[in-house]
């Protein structure tokens, strides 16, 4: 059914039949998955690469002269090119895997090079952030190390002007998501970027929420560090890129040490690796990365600008009609060209977790919670929220059982 | 299970009106825990007679209504009962009382209550 | 075709038909898999599990109250009984997820546990350990800490004797591998753990050749760390596992910091989660667990006494067609009681890759090179080695095959 | 392709016996490079005459039979040209030289010559 998709339509009840999961049924009821943030499903293209690997040539990679792993060898090593092309970076050596957004931002901030970072230096990240992007760089205070954050408007928006003020010579890392998990802000990387550029600062970008759902273009943004999650972008669980410009990466030392990551070990002291394997110590998950690349390869088929676009009219439906809910309130930008298929919400008092159970009961797989993002929940006044979130495979009659549910939930709940 | 039988009538009557809701100043024993999966916190405050016997029992924080009735439940279980008892309520006991299936997850909101209990009379035996 | 492992014989030909791959074809000729120790095939039960996962209940877990994340976060979670059990452990809590050993070792490395090492401290490890033992420790020599290491013997056994010496009040741990990957050594661990611990120092087991192919106990062992790779043993790729003494868990700091692994983030600071947790931050490799739990189950009903006892058969078998040839060098202990299924070798002055290839248009896929154990190889006076090695799935018939091959080598070679 | 084809005659007899092994002192451009799948090691010599010309050219290092048969070829490729020739082989030339076709993995041992060649023209250009 891919070859539909190379028409200007974009049909997503074509590419449902893609997905064997969204035929379940849960509780009763035709599944409604609205939970695309936290991990996106699987297309059969991607559960099949997997099983192809493992059926027909499964080997460790890069040390084996044998077939089996020169095809695995390929395989795994030829998903970077991809990746590069996805994002437009410059070099594969730039390109290297991890297991998720989370371990990617852990590579930056757990090497030396950042080590290196001296008491008195300032971090400047949001209020927004997902704790990936938090806890690694509040774990750097101990070195006394200052962490600084931009707030957000009342729209769930960040305050822009503040960058201008917390960015000073003083900062040597700005890190910021391209779009929140929680409230669904796109943020103007771009325009962050080039204020820490100015101040001689680098820039990270927390990519999570963006690559899976919208053209992303490092070389446009420039920024120096990009970090995302294979699984939220069709991807196997337990994959995830970062992306660093080749100077740094080549400057940092590794994180992890062991089998690949190494040119000559002796018994006294050993020399790295050429990047990207520098930073890719033992036996990867080379299954994953493969099923990575033919993620890769079916969310470029479709295009990234029209699954952005697909996005935008759901999360246009989807927040003029559960504004009409009485007692909801919902977080985050009101305006769908900055928004991304994300709608955090909580109805009158009732607990998240008690509202997602009512769904769940409905069919409909929503996120209760903080959603990784306990200091933004607390800057909203909420101990949690609810979450629907929405992909490729998500339609507007799904938008409207949620609705409905909700109206249920109310009755429940006596609000 | 039907949703109305999940948010059956006594879970909601105790969340909407928990009759054991409040902090007890200068309690013996008090003890704050979070569930690791929410985030949310219970405190359970208990008053204990010369003789060990639980004369008083509260519970305060922010939980869903399976927490919430669960540590009222609790609470009313253990008031008048002796510390030993109390720390004899287990995990089966708790999940008879509430009376409805829990998953995996949802669990840990009808376990919270009992957990910060057990916590807090260990710690009481231990000082002692 | 798994109830007839019940039975007492151990028929390597019907656990064959569980592995799709080994139908394959490699340059005409009919597959011959001895590279197992790099990484182990599949059986299909395991690809089922991974695809039973994504067509089924694909969703993040822990955070999710939702029909599919809870049964997700059940499957995944329970897998730590699994490996509980197969490794006799105390409790769940000393079970953390890894991407493989390498991962599990650089947990224990590069935690504060281990950074409040102080200058003049010791370590004491082997030559024969593999890049994943070796390397993380010698990164902390930059620290001042002394790293010195035991000897082997000319059969490829250790030096037992030099623990006793090497092993002072200055030593603070041990880290040696329960099996070589290269020799096939199978080490005294439980010895060299007393050892250690009579000096007040920690004994880590690299038991990445041990777990998959014998039965290992921690506590008969009573190591301190155990570290092994999932996919060795029938898992997928990306899998891993480090076990460790719970107090001493509870006092390490985590290396990896983002969601998962915290309590409660606030914008000055965070409190870890619970155990294992703690070390387990972001999004883990889900499908890769839950396949993980699915290969020890197959495991587990073969027995991995049975398993032990079929690779010695083997290994017998290796040893004595092998030493025929004319010009081979047999490197480790050629008595089968103290040898796992591995065994290395040169072919006169035939560079072991050479070699490999050779091999390789014979349809038999064997690893070449130093197997991420530069000093051992070192040691040995080689620059590399060619190795075979065997699992459940290998029979004697395929070392006959083997052997016709390494004549054939002799010839184009003229050795 | 079977056995015999990719362990040529050409191949083989330039590995057993090679015309440009062994080392020059006091060379002009000296490069040592690893083969980062396999730890062999190269070292090339290059000496230069007074008008730029490489007047002689020595490889050492233990490699596999590709390697050493490709860097006897790109020693005699090289010897007599000029550096600027010799900067300008690319992989492609060299793949045709070997005329052999390599896997993903054994390709690095074919070309490992020829990186160090690269490498070493590259700094020696620089340093002047
Ligand atoms: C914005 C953002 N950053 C980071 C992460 C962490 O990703 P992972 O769990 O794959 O490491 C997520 C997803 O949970 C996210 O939404
Ligand atoms: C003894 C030993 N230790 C460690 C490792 C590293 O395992 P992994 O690559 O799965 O991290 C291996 C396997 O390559 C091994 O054989
Ligand atoms: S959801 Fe937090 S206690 Fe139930
Ligand atoms: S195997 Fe080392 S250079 Fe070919």
């Amino acid at each position: 059914m891919l070859e539909k998709l190379k028409l200007k339509t974009f049909d997503a009840e074509e590419i449902r039949k893609d997905f064997p999961i969204l035929e379940r049924r849960v509780n009763g009821k035709q599944l409604v998955y609205l939970d695309s943030a936290a991990t996106s499903q699987k297309p059969r293209q991607v559960i099949e690469a997997e099983k192809a690997y493992y059926s027909e040539y499964n080997a460790n990679i890069h040390r084996g002269v044998h077939k089996l792993s020169q095809e695995a060898t390929e395989a795994y090593e030829g998903v970077r090119e991809k990746v590069l092309r996805l994002i437009n970076a410059r070099e594969k050596e730039e390109i290297i895997y991890t297991r998720g957004t989370t371990e990617a931002i852990n590579i930056v901030t757990g090497s030396v090079l950042l080590n290196s970072l001296q008491k008195g230096d300032e971090i400047v990240l949001t209020v927004m952030e997902h704790h990936s992007n938090l806890v690694p760089w509040l774990a750097m205070k101990k070195r006394g190390i200052d962490v600084k954050f931009v707030d957000i408007n009342d729209d769930g928006t960040l305050k822009m002007e503040q960058f201008e003020v917390l960015i000073t010579k003083k900062t040597r890392i700005v890190a910021v998501s391209c779009a929140s998990n929680l409230l669904g802000t796109i943020n103007d990387a771009r325009k962050i970027a080039k204020i820490a550029h100015e101040n001689d600062a680098l820039a990270l970008l927390d990519a999570a929420q963006a690559v899976p759902h919208m053209p992303v273009d490092v070389k446009a943004m420039d920024c120096d560090f990009l970090a995302f999650s294979g699984h939220k972008m069709l991807g196997p669980t337990g994959t995830g890129i970062l992306y660093g410009k080749r100077y740094l990466l080549e400057e940092m030392e590794p994180v992890q040490f062991g089998g690949d990551m190494i040119k000559e070990v002796h018994l006294t002291h050993a020399t790295w690796n050429d990047l990207p394997w520098k930073f890719e110590a033992g036996t990867p998950n080379i299954a994953g990365v493969i099923g990575l690349g033919v993620a890769i390869d079916y969310l470029q088929k479709i295009g990234l600008s029209n699954i952005r676009m697909h996005e935008k009219q759901l999360i246009a439906y989807a927040l003029k009609t559960l504004k009409e809910i009485k007692g909801i309130r919902i977080f985050g930008p009101m305006d769908p060209e900055i928004r991304g298929g994300v709608i955090s919400f909580n109805l009158a008092d009732v607990h998240p977790h008690d509202l997602a159970t009512v769904l769940d009961y409905e069919g409909i797989a929503v996120r209760s919670g903080h959603h990784c993002a306990m200091p933004l929940t607390e800057r909203l006044g909420e101990t949690a929220t609810t979450r629907a979130s929405f992909y490729i495979y998500n339609t507007e009659e799904e938008i409207d059982r949620l609705v409905e549910a909700l109206e249920k939930a109310r009755k429940v709940f006596g609000v | 299970m039907t949703l109305d039988q999940m948010y059956q009538e006594e879970i909601m009557d105790r969340y909407r009106n928990p009759s054991n809701k409040g902090v007890i100043e200068k309690a013996d024993i008090y003890v704050k825990e979070y569930n690791s999966f929410c985030g949310d916190l219970i405190e359970m405050y208990l008053k204990l007679n010369p003789d060990g016997k639980i004369s008083g029992v509260k519970f305060n924080g922010n939980g869903c209504a399976i927490s919430q009735a669960a540590a009222d439940m609790l609470a009313d279980e253990i008031k008048g009962k002796s510390l030993g008892y109390a720390g004899s309520i287990d995990e089966g006991k708790m999940k008879e009382m509430l009376g409805i299936p829990l998953g995996p997850i949802r669990i840990k909101c009808a376990l919270l209550a009992l957990k910060a209990l057990k916590i807090g009379v260990q710690r009481y035996i231990v000082k002692k």
